[in-house]
């Protein structure tokens, strides 16, 4: 009975109206749609029983293949019919792409589609491009910027960004000094942060003044005001830092699978279809709320439909290389334990 | 004539049960069958919840296994003395106190407008204060966001004449003015509501008898309207308590206030159990907060006779 | 003796009726016999138990214990829409969302008579209470307090009842609008020829309308009889101090006489109607108006030295407040016998033995 | 005494002012960014534009959630006002031996933060294993608006004389008779009132929808996840489409009832 | 003539006083003069303006027009705080929180007085209203209707006010308790020998306690004097019926004699005191107790024929109402008179022209 119905837990950008409304209305189909910002909430979502609700859920590259699949919240798809699609997509997508497959690389689990770095976010006004790749993390630890950054509410991501500024590799497990180091740095940099606030009060305040920088965003976040023109607003990924092979940035790639919902509609899949088509990813790389880099964007018929003003609010001159210098987010192992240090060194703020 | 009465029973009679019987029935628990309905929507939506998150919070932590495990590690780790969670607790308290103490207040004048001063406008003016109820918090508050931000409404506006506006957005007192902007009708009705038992007449004897009008206030209407403030200072503490918009949207998180810690444990710490106990142990202040200011009042005479 | 004209019959009867809550007993074992017909006024202090009897002969409450019987009927639980009885309250309670004519043609309404015959009916019982046609169509809010006053009692009437009650209807009425209203109430019942039961606390209103009068008094019925009877043989202090002012002294036996307890002297006095003959003490009642001023010279069968301490003008009468000991009793004289100025002077008060009651002490 | 009074007025009056123009002027900025065409709002506006208005309008994804408000709120009205109806008379009329207690546990969930029942209820609905959706969320919102509705009506009862229906009772009325033509009459105005805060405050709600309604999204939901991720001016347009609804409500009530009243006057 | 009773000055003066809210015209023009000492009641009907006089006078609303002096100091404006003044209000405004003796207390607190002071003297004024020494510590709550009436007189006594009033205190209580503490009141009055303004509808009230009573109706003072003077010299219709339940015929002047004009038939008239001699109509005002039944032989300035329908027992006296064409006619006549039963015979009413008073049509 849910031939009609379609339920997506997903980031935001699934769940615009420019994304939804053609499928909806293609398909006379009542589709819901509810974004979270963070990868465990979904998750425990589902383990709480929600798994009868939704049909597709898009999180971030690690979780489908290291947690959801074992846990046996999605279920694969049928490689046959999906493979075909990440031919289409640009190259480092190449099938068998790793995020999208099981440990033992024979299911295919999920389809790919937005990406890209994240790192900070600076007003090249005040801080220039160079000076920022240049001097990477420890602006945030620059006494004379205190006041001046923002932090992106992102709880988890944060987590690894504090690593990282700490001078640790985030995705390993950390003995008792890292993590001292960790909460250290946590209070250093939440101390000194003007606020914590989401993408639209970063970009606000950004575009506004009140903060030349901010922590834990990327092209994603800070692409919806370099579409409104703000080009001196720019996610930075640093030339260098403490990641495996010396990498300065974190990159994220969206995987999006079928829920392993008892009674799945059989939407999900025709959903999964209808976004790799050029015209739709195009859209959904330009979704309300942020626009990203889409993995279609390697099919020549998609790319022909970004424009130049497009493709520079995604910061795509520099896309490559700043992919090249991230590693790909990964599940920190001790994330529990980091988590409750930072949130202790959080409330120190006050 | 008397004999035939006396034929017909003896004494305390209770005739055959009939129609009338039932109604009298029905007289006698009209009450109780008239609460039923609430009460069993409270039973099951609220009573049965709080159960729920009772038992959760004796669950192993960072699981789902409700009524299933038992254990005392949620509040063994909230009650660690390295865990700083009693910070946020201690802001949220402090935030209350200073958001109900601020709105008496604020509300005081106003509600005495609505009972002495506005007329045949007071019932306008308490629509212009219910109105915002109506109107989503997240909305409002982000509109002093707008308000107060760099380049915005207040900012542009003392830029064209060479001023700047005052940096007040994200720091604590930004937070305590957007609870005491978001809770302010939970006070004024209330308090309006105190003041309106103040008879009248009383006031007039008070000045009659030689009393000057901070003797009147202090010995007559403020202690005569106290069921009211006490209401409404209950209100807006318990309210404040659970505030977490305003230190999110208004306050930049500079505080962390204990809602937000609940709620993180709910989603990026995936760990119900945790936020469950801390939950209880909120539900708990204000549970015994409220029952005892309850135990002083009574809402016959403070609803009633207006 | 075919001819001779039967008693009426009681038309409602009361047998040991009792009524408690929880434990406080508010009605206590009452036996009354109503007759058909009759004006019976129920006096009695506040909370002495009569709008509780009240609203159990309504069909409001049920009595704890005893019976009630309608026409021999027991009719203890027949609720109170399907008694043929119907109260007029102390607030009235007319519908204030309802005109006059509404109101009035309400008992109609629910009891399915068609419109046109209601609307006939309610306008002549507009006409009955006195009030204008045109008041058919008027918001009952916006009427006067007498004017409120005679809807309610056009709506019982509508119901057309066998027994009206009505409990206190004119407390709230300023006096001389009451004292109308009064009159025009004996008047309906005169007209209507129905059973009245009439509930009030002031013994003005008791004596002007009923044929009988029965006094309350904590939960019980002290004393039933006629306003001559109630006035002139109250059957205790109780009942003669409701009745009106009056002075009462206490006095036991002393061989033959009695002495006075609480002021000095010997009196002559009747014993109580109906006492033993060795009774030890009794209360003497002595209304206002048969004391008098003893001019030297003059006698009555009692005196007793006093002092006037204050004078009162009752329009037509005046009332002397006279000091006895620690006493104050009151003597009233017509306004042609009064007494020249001069208060404070000592005087003699006197009365005779027949003009007192005694009543049990 | 006659300047004093004056001046403490005038103090009343110029106070009142202020907090009523504190309270609205957010609403209004909110109101300002909808209307200008830039993403970020800057004062003063540089472009205004109903662009952000006509996409609100045109979007089925809104049309939904608005929908789902309306199912909501409608539903709750209904809903909470029969059972407040209820519930008021236990709470105000009549003399029963568990009054005094009732009134103080129907008051309890008002006096409960929000965030916390929402989340309470997620976890009884997950743990009974109720799927939530718009039905789970109406139920939310009756736990916390039948309390309030109780009160609203409650307080209309308190001003009500059980003597009109005893006697109409004592007039021949049936039960049911009594009901409809003294009691509902009576207490109209407490009822209207009552399903206008049924209706408004569940529009409003937030805090219990955020938690309870599982897929379904409701106006203010929609609004706090696009404003945390997503914001376009397309949230101050709905958020103020919603404020103009709930004021065009609250305006059609009062018309309304003086309507009523001018024709009872007439 | 050094020894001569110095007439006792007017304490308080009223000159032209008005009150208007918005339009209406609450208070219109009163001149009044209020001697130091005097008991003065305002009696009239409700709406006429009472307390919106008193309230005046008190402080609580100032004139629109007039001037109010205080021993010749004009104190239109001065608040009531500072006024030498007391009122005790028809809801006797005892502040509910407080205990007795505290409510007592609450005038010198408020003063600065210390605490042991102020005990005492509420401890004095509390035997002084005759209230049990116990209850200087119980909460006014619990006290009953009378008690409160004496603490909230203590209250104003502990104010120590050169003129206190007093609005309508005793009419939401009982008639008996009514009658102790209406003399209880003026017993206060004359132990205290201050200016007491009291305020009340029921004039029975007004002539027990009052040295003087004024008239209001709408919102004019219509006639002041000592209570004989109101009886028996009204000046209107309004003032002879407000007085209590009169007769009153219209009569029109027909050559040297009277006409009745709705009562058929010719009548002795003294014309109004002070009207002009050629006046040509006339209210005779009689009082039920001055009617009579003429047997046949007895005689009376006029006699009028009339049909007994209603008779009621008031006590010590007997009123009948007779029907007279229209008209209802009463006549009061004391126990000792009565008619023998047989109430509907047609009877002769009969009263002299100096019994009668006339008033203005
Ligand atoms: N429902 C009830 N529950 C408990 N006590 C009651 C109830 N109704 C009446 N009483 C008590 O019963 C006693 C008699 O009350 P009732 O109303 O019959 O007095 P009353 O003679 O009509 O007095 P009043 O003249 O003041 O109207 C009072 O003490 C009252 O408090
Ligand atoms: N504040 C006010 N505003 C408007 N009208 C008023 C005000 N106070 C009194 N009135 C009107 O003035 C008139 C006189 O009122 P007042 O209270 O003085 O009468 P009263 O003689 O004391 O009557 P009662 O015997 O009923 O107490 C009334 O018609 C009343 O409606
Ligand atoms: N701050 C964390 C960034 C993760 C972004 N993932 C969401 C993709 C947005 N389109
Ligand atoms: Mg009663
Ligand atoms: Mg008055």
């Amino acid at each position: 009975a849910r031939e009609k119905e379609l339920n997506i837990l997903c980031w935001e950008g699934y769940n615009s109206a420019q994304v939804l409304d053609p499928f909806r209305t293609e398909y006379g189909a009542t589709v819901k749609a509810e974004s979270l910002t963070n990868d465990p909430t979904m998750i425990n979502r589902l383990r709480a029983g929600e798994i009868n609700i939704w049909d597709l859920i898009n999180v971030n590259n690690p979780w489908a293949r290291k947690v959801m699949f074992p846990e046996k919240l999605i279920k694969p798809l049928p490689r046959a019919e999906f493979e075909p699609y990440f031919d289409k997509m640009l190259p480092m997508f190449k099938p068998p792409y790793k995020w999208a497959m099981d440990e033992s690389g024979t299911e295919l689990l999920g389809m790919c589609q937005r990406f890209g770095p994240y790192s900070f976010v600076v007003n090249t006004d005040k801080i220039s491009r160079d000076t920022a790749e240049k001097t990477g993390w420890d602006l945030f630890l620059d006494p004379a910027l205190a006041g001046k950054y923002g932090i992106l509410e992102s709880d988890d991501w944060n987590v690894f960004n504090i690593f990282v500024l700490a001078g640790i590799d985030p995705f390993k497990v950390h003995d008792e000094a890292e993590l001292a180091k960790f909460s250290e740095t946590a209070k250093t940099v939440f101390k000194n942060a003007k606020m914590i606030g989401d993408i639209a009060t970063m970009n606000q305040a950004l575009v506004s003044g009140e903060i030349d920088l901010h922590l834990t965003g990327g092209t994603y976040s800070v692409s919806p005001a370099r579409a409104d023109g703000y080009l001196n607003l720019r996610g930075i990924t640093p030339l260098k830092g403490p990641l495996p092979g010396g990498k300065g940035g974190i990159a994220w790639i969206e995987i999006t699978s079928t829920v392993n919902n008892p009674n799945l509609s059989p939407l999900a899949q025709t959903f999964l279809k209808y976004v790799q088509e050029p015209e739709v990813a195009h859209r959904v790389a330009f979704a309300e709320g942020t626009y990203n880099p889409v993995a279609q964007m390697g099919n020549p018929e998609c790319f022909k439909l970004f424009t130049k003003d497009e493709l520079e609010a995604i910061q795509w001159d520099s896309l490559d290389e700043e992919m090249a210098r991230s590693v790909e987010y990964d599940i920190v192992p001790d994330y529990d334990k980091a988590l409750d240090l930072m949130n202790a060194a959080k409330r120190l703020r006050g | 004539m008397s004999t035939a009465t006396d034929g017909v029973s003896a004494a305390p009679s209770r005739a055959a049960p009939s129609w009338l019987d039932r109604f009298h029935g029905f007289a006698l628990t009209a009450g109780a069958r008239c609460a039923l309905p609430v009460l069993v929507l409270l039973g099951i939506g609220f009573a049965a919840p709080l159960v729920a998150i009772f038992a959760y919070s004796f669950a192993t932590p960072r699981s789902f296994d409700v009524f299933r495990s038992f254990t005392l590690e949620n509040y063994a780790e909230l009650f660690d003395p390295s865990n700083t969670v009693w910070l946020s607790f201690l802001w949220s308290i402090g935030f209350a106190l200073a958001t109900c103490v601020i709105l008496a207040v604020v509300a005081y004048p106003i509600a005495y407008g609505l009972n002495r001063v506005f007329g045949r406008f007071a019932s306008i003016v308490s629509i212009l204060f219910v109105f915002p109820l109506f109107v989503s918090e997240n909305v409002r508050l982000y509109g002093w966001v707008l308000f107060f931000i760099k380049n915005g409404v207040l900012d542009g506006t003392l830029k064209l004449f060479g001023l700047s506006g005052p940096e007040v957005l994200y720091q604590p007192p930004m937070i305590l003015a957007g609870m005491v902007y978001t809770y302010l009708p939970f006070m004024l009705f209330p308090i309006t509501l105190g003041l309106a038992l103040v008879p009248r007449d009383c006031i007039d004897a008070a000045i009659d008898l030689g009393a000057s009008r901070l003797q009147v206030w202090r010995e007559i209407e403020l202690p005569l309207a106290m069921p009211g403030i006490l209401i409404g200072m209950l209100l807006t503490f318990v309210l404040g308590i659970g505030a977490v918009a305003e230190a999110k949207i208004l306050g930049g998180q500079s505080v962390i206030v204990i809602s937000h810690d609940i709620e993180i444990a709910f989603t990026y710490s995936q760990n119900w159990p945790l936020g469950s106990a801390l939950a209880v142990l909120v539900t708990l202040f204000i549970g015994v907060l409220t029952l005892a200011v309850f135990s002083k009042l009574d809402l016959d005479t403070l609803l009633g006779r207006r | 003796m075919p001819d001779a004209p039967k008693p009426p019959l009681p038309i409602l009867q009361l047998v040991g009726v009792r009524k408690t809550f929880n434990d406080f007993v508010a009605v206590d074992r009452i036996d009354l016999d109503v007759l058909e017909g009759e004006f019976l006024t129920i006096v009695g202090p506040s909370g002495s138990g009569k709008t509780t009897l009240l609203r159990m002969l309504a069909g409001m409450d049920s009595p704890t214990e005893g019976n009630i019987t309608l026409r021999g009927q027991r009719i203890n639980d027949l609720p109170a829409n399907k008694r043929p009885t119907c109260l007029v309250f102390q607030s009235l309670a007319l519908f204030p969302h309802k005109t006059v004519g509404e109101n009035i043609e309400f008992p109609l309404k629910v009891r399915g008579v068609d419109a046109a015959t209601r609307r006939k009916r309610a306008k002549e019982l507009i006409a009955a209470v006195r009030l204008p046609e045109s008041y058919y169509s008027k918001s009952v809010t916006k009427c006067s307090g007498g004017e409120r006053q005679r809807v309610a009692i056009a709506r019982a009437l509508a119901y057309d009842p066998e027994v009206l009650f009505f409990d206190e209807p004119l407390s709230a009425i300023d006096y001389k609008l009451k004292k109308i209203l009064e009159k025009e109430l004996k008047d309906i019942h005169r007209e209507t020829g129905k059973t009245f039961i009439y509930i009030t606390h002031s013994l003005e209103e008791a004596m002007v309308m009923s044929d009988r009068i029965g006094v309350m008094r904590a939960g019980r019925l002290v004393q039933v009889g006629t306003p001559e009877q109630i006035y002139s043989a109250p059957v205790d202090r109780f009942v003669s101090e409701f009745v009106g002012e009056v002075n009462v002294i206490e006095v036991a036996r002393r061989g033959d006489g009695w002495t006075g307890v609480d002021v000095p002297g010997a009196f002559r006095v009747n014993p109580p109607a109906g006492a033993d003959a060795d009774i030890a003490s009794a209360f003497v009642v002595i209304r206002p108006e048969f004391m008098r001023f003893l001019t030297p010279g003059q006698t009555a069968d009692n005196a007793i030295q006093g002092q006037i301490y204050n004078e009162y003008s009752l329009g037509s009468r005046i009332q002397y407040q006279v000091r006895v000991g620690e006493k104050v009793m009151l003597v009233e004289l017509s306004r042609a016998n009064a007494l020249p100025p001069g208060a404070g002077s000592t005087v003699t008060l006197g009365w005779d033995a027949r003009d007192a009651i005694s009543v049990r002490a | 005494m006659q300047q004093e009074k004056k001046r403490t007025r005038f103090f009343i009056a110029i106070w009142t002012a202020i907090v009523v123009v504190a309270i609205y002027l957010p609403i209004v900025c909110g109101a300002l960014a909808s209307l200008s065409k830039g993403r970020y709002f800057g004062f003063p506006v540089r472009t205004f534009s109903f662009e952000w208005w006509q996409r609100t309008v045109d979007s089925i994804e809104i049309g939904m959630i608005v929908r789902n408000s309306v199912a909501v709120a409608a539903m709750v009205t209904v809903v909470s006002v029969i059972v407040a109806f209820c519930g008021a008379l236990a709470f105000a009329r009549y003399d029963w031996k568990g009054r005094r207690l009732f009134q103080k546990i129907v008051l309890l969930p008002i006096f409960f933060p929000q965030p916390v029942l929402g989340l309470a209820l997620l976890l009884w609905f997950s743990a009974l294993g109720i799927q939530t959706s718009w039905l789970t969320a109406a139920f939310a919102h009756l736990v916390w608006i039948v309390p309030v509705v109780t009160l609203v009506i409650a307080i209309q009862v308190y001003g009500f004389d059980p003597s009109l229906e005893e006697a109409a009772f004592d007039l021949g009325c049936s039960r049911v008779q009594v009901l409809r033509e003294v009691t509902l009459p009576l207490l109209w105005p407490g009822i209207w009132s009552g399903a206008l805060f049924a209706f408004l405050l569940s529009w409003g709600n937030f805090p219990l929808s955020l938690y309870t309604a599982g897929a379904d999204s409701t106006i203010p939901k929609w609004l706090y996840a696009k404003m945390v991720a997503g914001y376009t001016p397309m949230v101050p347009a709905l958020g103020t489409m919603s404020t103009l609804g709930a004021a065009a409500a609250l305006l059609g009530a009062g018309l309304v009832a003086m309507i009523i009243r001018r024709q009872r006057a007439a």
